[in-house]
């Protein structure tokens, strides 16, 4: 059975000139007990009102929302408070109430109806595991971001709810504190009985964490998987980038009926592609999967080869970042410091690149 | 004439260190009245504006502009009001109410619950309503968030507070009326700054406004205090 | 409350401004209280104002002073049953004309009422040099003035002119807005308690015109009624009745009489003699009955 | 006799459309003297108020503390000290101010002032303090960011300029003393109804009161619909 | 000559109970023209205090800030405004004014005195460029939170200013508009005129910009150099863990005197290292220093080899994070999906892990 079951939700908010807009529309999807649902997107494609109206914050304008098979749009206040007291909802920008750091954390449990003495340990113990002892007593209005987006974490893991709804929570994080975050969330994962649905713009927390991987584009689910099958097969742009296929062109594909391949051209490139297209396409293509080499390569299993310049060279640490412009068309390519040492590549050193058919993905 | 205040001044300070029995009979009744009533009235009002600022209904709108003006509300007709009522061939003139405190208590809290409402509404509702949503997103119950939104505003409330007190202490029209301004009985600041008005002794009344705005001014102090301690 | 409201050893006195602010009651009423036990709670109010509180039953007993409206009080109008009974005239002082001392319009202490009148009106039509304040507000005192310019046949409300101010306030008021006239040209009428109240701050202003001898149109009789009990059950009637038996008692009277502020006679106490003083007809039947309660305070002197 | 308040609603009713001449001189000096002194007082109290909102400084407390202080100063006193002033023997006597709607908008604008610099105050020291940063560090001078926090919060300067008209035209002590109530001049509502309850003459004073609000709704009416359109 | 130097900055709050706490304490930096300066740090270090007092918007307790010499803590209101239009402030967590998004980006211009006709293109220009077209006339206060940080960053730059402020400023920005804001910073660091201070959480993005990266901890400056500097010798935990030493492990350290090297005994493991150090130390290793073989490596240039278990395996689309647990110790190692297959590595598998003496950074 599913824990959750949101059919047909549609959202619309009011402009100034009283015209709508549709934030949401027509989301379908199903969560299962204790999976971690992530919800990637671009910025304002609804991500975090999906999830206010998950988190019973807003209404939605159209739609269902089956929670154990009780439709949550129709209840009433007082069942509302229940189900609230069921799940967690950290915001993309959290806020918190104007008191100290340790009255913030015991809040949840003091709505519920603990006493001092029964919450003083689990507060106590989660405040260690943030990472703010010693703040405890500081007003919470007064921290950092960082301090802030911990608290507000402390605040809704505190109360161990069923359902966790996380915005963004990793966002102003030092790398330290996304560690944390990350054992946190892990823990909350191995309990089965526990469901999240997060938001995130990391595709490394996305890939870490999800089961399934939900890619909401202009109010609409695009795309829902495991992280294996958008990552293997973004079907947008958006998607595309976001997995990591940075190199992204937009041509026209015909069909080599010979070879079986595609061939797309892109301005004066030809580039040749596995998959079986036709018409205007757009081609993705990750810059790990472009190969450099100095000299013409005499291997003939890259398909793709061309002549090009470098325009410019990003230390990333141990890789590069490797600009090269062929024929006016710009390619981005990851190379270690090691090869660009032992290429001797520098800006506007001729070279080659190549990659596989393949390694072409197109949209 | 116009050292009239500085006399009132040096008067007011001579009264108060004579400890003038009538002085001080008019200083409680005053302080009680103006209190009891300010007091009563949040206790009934608070929960009103509050629920108002809170929720949202259909005619909120309406209700909303009949708070605003309400809180413009002539004491002087409400005083009329409450007299027709408390009259002995009023409605509730069994009672025996007029010319007590009582009857300015009942007279001056419905002036305060207008503006206490109206500021407790306008505070809940200036709260962010972020700040709202993550106590109920941390399961609060409608009241939880109520008593939070509360505690938040608590600023803007104690000014709505403040200045119903100053109205109800510095208001004349209706105390007058349904008081009666009864000397012993249901004299205060105001009622009698008139009457020594009205008999030309300015000095006198002078005298008595310098004291009212002091003690107000002390009151006050005191309530920033405690809110400030409180905060 | 209840309880108090309801206890006989306190009643209600709605009166006229005049009467309280002139300090008479606050000297009048502690001897009643000391011999009887009977508080009396004072409502110092217009004269409209207390009579209403008479007919609604908000006070035991009123007193004030405008003869047309206390008969209307105790009349039994069209079979109504009456607010109140037996008036009793209690006491009288006199109004009086007052002025700025500049007296544009000319008027002379032994002028009769008529001329002074029209000296004033005349002031206002033609010489454009006097200003008469009006109380306007329906209280003795105005009534009193109204029927003054009906001496003259001539309505100041009615006949358009800037120089007739109607300010709708009390006397103390109307006195301190005459005062102020910015161009020294104001003149009222006052009742002698309240000129006498504020004569000595109001120093620029002098009495312009009083009454002459033989001529008691300037009289200002004060009568006394209990409420009628009959259309107002909780009305403390034998207190009240007390009461007035108090202050037409002798030793009332006397009281009256010996009342003094700032060295002058404010009221002068008339029960019984009204009759030969001025046109305030006391009928013996009143005599009669207050007669009985004035045994309480027999023997009482100042 | 309780249906005197029922009465009072239709005798109002009537006086409105028998276009009595009298009826609307009291509405034209209530309002003409209400809303100037408000407007004046506004013009004098916002810029005050919000710069003591804007800055801190020493004194900053006791300032504000004086301010809610006045915010309930007895009208009755202000219209004494008025009169003092513009009294023939006051220092001003020499202007002839007194008894003119003139010294009735002097007295309602001192009256206004304070409450109108509280609210100003408490409207601009509401502001989230990250807004105010925002502003400045875009490069707004003092008086730019002055003039965006009087915009953000216009809804409680608004609300405290309500406040403060709806107190002017419902105030009776000062009115009274330094306007007088002369008919067909410096007579108002208020005063207006003052003079009926002397008379005894509830029901009209009762309709003059029912008129007054109802009045005053449509203005607030006006002003929020004004409100609502900005915003 | 600088363009910027901060001397002897400090910067006290003071709490509840009236003690203070010191947010910044002796903070020393000069600033050269046409730099981009990176402060990285963590959560509460006081990365974004020492932002709001460079950006005139809150006193410092103590020190001095020369702007082309001039004392900017002791200016009049009126020089501090005009001060404050050289400068721009893109807030950690931005908040706009309550009107439309085309007015909010205008603000900055009009406060400097520009009409309507003067400021219309330059806003329409910036609005299309961090792709809000269609956005404008929408009230800012009701975006999305990376919309609204892109108004904010619009809002800033519209002006123009001589020094730009930037406070963790792609954060909530998805992936394609983090690469927007790239492209805006590079055009920026392009002109020699501007210069940039910046803090961030990303330590790609302080090695992508960062001409010198200052790292903030509790309120000091515990290192300042090129990145380069920093990413190879991280003088903190923080700062090592930042820069990707993700494995720290705490141990004694004794010179061998014989070969010259250092020996570290962590519990039940010894480490061998080419930096020369004695006592309590902290041991960084980077993930993808350590290399993994199913048997004991023959090849002895490694002088660390440690046997170990896999205790767990986490996918990162093409590469895998490797838990691996010698004597207790665990270690993080990542590897190519490639070589998990080859390797044919299993959760349990037994393995053996070996790094170079000159990768072991000790702190
Ligand atoms: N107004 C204040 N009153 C008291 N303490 C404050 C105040 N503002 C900030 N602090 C404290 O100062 C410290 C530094 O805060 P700051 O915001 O500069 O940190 P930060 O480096 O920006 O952190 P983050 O990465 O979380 O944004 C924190 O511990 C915070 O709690
Ligand atoms: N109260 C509101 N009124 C009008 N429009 C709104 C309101 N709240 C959100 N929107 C609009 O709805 C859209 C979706 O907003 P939402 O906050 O859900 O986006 P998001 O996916 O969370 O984006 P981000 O990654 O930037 O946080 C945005 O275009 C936003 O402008
Ligand atoms: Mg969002
Ligand atoms: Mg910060």
């Amino acid at each position: 059975m599913n824990l959750l079951k949101v059919s047909n939700l549609y959202k619309e908010y009011y402009k100034e000139d009283k015209s709508s807009i549709n934030v949401l529309s027509g989301i379908n999807f199903s969560i299962n007990k204790g999976e971690c649902f992530v919800i990637i997107g671009p910025n304002g494609s609804g991500k975090t009102t999906l999830l206010r109206i998950l988190g019973l914050l807003e209404p939605p304008t159209k739609g269902q929302i089956l929670y154990y098979n009780e439709d949550l749009c129709n209840i009433s206040r007082y069942k509302k408070v229940q189900y609230r007291r069921k799940f967690s909802f950290v915001r993309q920008k959290p806020i918190v109430r104007n008191t100290s750091v340790f009255n913030n954390i015991a809040y949840g449990l003091r709505v519920r109806g603990m006493k001092w003495e029964e919450y003083i340990n689990d507060v106590n113990d989660i405040i260690k595991l943030v990472d703010l002892k010693g703040l405890e007593k500081k007003n919470a209005r007064s921290l950092s971001g960082g301090e802030m987006q911990r608290v507000a974490i402390a605040m809704n893991f505190v109360f161990s709810p069923d359902l966790y709804l996380l915005d963004e929570v990793s966002a102003n994080l030092d790398p330290m504190n996304v560690k944390l975050l990350d054992d946190f969330i892990t823990k909350i994962k191995q309990d089965k009985e526990k469901t999240i649905i997060m938001s995130t713009h990391d595709p490394l927390e996305a890939i870490k964490f999800g089961d399934r991987i939900a890619v909401l584009n202009n109010g609409q689910i695009t795309q829902l998987g495991t992280p294996n099958e958008i990552f293997t097969a973004p079907k947008d742009e958006f998607t595309a980038l976001f997995v990591g296929y940075e190199n992204i062109l937009s041509g026209t594909a015909e069909m080599d009926l010979k070879s079986g391949l595609t061939i797309i051209k892109i301005n004066n490139l030809t580039i040749v592609a596995s998959e079986q297209v036709e018409g205007e396409v757009k081609v993705c293509i990750r810059p790990e999967s472009i190969g450099i080499s100095k000299n013409p390569p005499s291997n003939v299993s890259y398909r793709n080869n061309f002549k090009g310049n470098i325009e410019d060279i990003r230390d990333l640490g141990n890789t590069c970042h490797l600009i090269i412009n062929c024929q006016s068309e710009r390619f981005l390519a990851t190379i270690t410091k090691l090869s660009l040492n032992n290429l001797e590549l520098a800006i506007n050193s001729e070279i080659f690149i190549n990659f596989k058919a393949t390694d072409v993905k197109i949209l | 004439m116009s050292n009239d205040i500085i006399d009132g001044i040096l008067e007011a300070i001579r009264l108060l260190f004579t400890f003038d029995r009538e002085l001080w009979g008019i200083i409680e009744v005053s302080f009680r009245v103006s209190l009891t009533s300010t007091f009563l009235a949040a206790l009934v009002a608070l929960p009103i504006g509050s629920f108002i600022g809170l929720r949202e209904f259909r005619g909120k709108k309406t209700l909303s502009n009949l708070i605003n003006t309400f809180m413009g509300f002539p004491p002087v007709v409400m005083g009329l009001i409450i007299y027709l009522l408390l009259s002995r061939s009023g409605p509730l003139g069994s009672l025996g109410l007029l010319y007590s405190t009582s009857a300015m208590i009942f007279a001056q809290f419905f002036l305060a619950v207008p503006i206490i409402t109206g500021t407790a509404k306008a505070a809940i509702e200036s709260v962010d309503p972020t700040l709202k949503e993550t106590i109920l997103s941390l399961g609060a119950s409608e009241r939880q968030l109520w008593w939070e939104l509360i505690k938040d505003s608590k600023k803007s409330i104690i000014a709505g507070f403040l200045v119903a007190f100053g109205q109800a202490i510095s208001e004349v029209g209706a105390v007058m009326i349904v008081g009666g301004n009864i000397r012993w009985e249901t004299r205060t600041f105001t009622t009698s700054i008139v009457l020594n008005t009205r008999m030309g002794e300015f000095g006198m009344a002078i005298a008595l406004g310098v004291l009212l705005i002091s003690i107000a001014f002390i009151v006050n102090y005191g309530l920033t205090r405690l809110q400030a301690r409180g905060g | 409350d209840i309880l108090r409201a309801q206890d006989p050893k306190r009643i209600t006195l709605a009166t006229t401004t005049s009467t309280y602010d002139s300090g008479l009651l606050d000297y009048l009423l502690p001897k009643f209280t000391e011999q009887t036990g009977i508080k009396i709670r004072v409502l110092s109010v217009g004269t409209g104002q207390a009579i209403a509180y008479g007919q609604r039953g908000d006070a035991d007993v009123i007193l004030v002073h405008s003869r047309s409206r206390e008969d209307a009080f105790v009349n039994d109008s069209g079979g109504q049953i009456p607010y109140g009974i037996h008036r009793a005239c209690v006491m009288y002082n006199d109004f009086l004309i007052v002025g700025h001392s500049s007296n544009p319009a000319n008027l002379q202490l032994g002028d009769n009422i008529t001329t002074v009148m029209t000296k004033l009106k005349l002031g206002m039509t033609e010489g454009h040099n006097t200003t008469f304040y009006s109380r306007g507000d329906n209280s003795g005192t105005h009534s009193k003035e109204l029927s003054l310019w009906s001496l003259i046949a001539w309505d100041p409300t009615t006949a358009g002119t800037d120089y007739y101010k109607d300010v709708g306030a009390g006397m103390g008021d109307t006195l301190l807005i005459t005062y102020n006239d910015a161009n020294n040209r104001g003149y009222t009428l006052v009742d002698r308690g309240t000129w006498l109240t504020f004569n000595d701050t109001y120093t620029i202003l002098n009495i312009l015109a009083k009454s002459v001898k033989g001529e008691d149109i300037l009289l200002n009789p004060y009568g006394v009624i209990p409420v009628n009990p009959v259309l107002h059950p909780h009305i403390k009637f034998v207190s009240a009745c007390r009461f007035v038996g108090f202050i037409t008692s002798p030793y009332g009277q006397a009281l009256i009489d010996a009342y003094r502020k700032n060295n002058a006679v404010l009221f002068h106490a008339c029960f019984g003699t009204c009759n030969e003083t001025h046109d305030c007809s006391t009928t013996d039947d009143e005599i009669v009955i207050w007669r009985p309660y004035h045994s309480e305070f027999a023997g009482l002197s100042i």
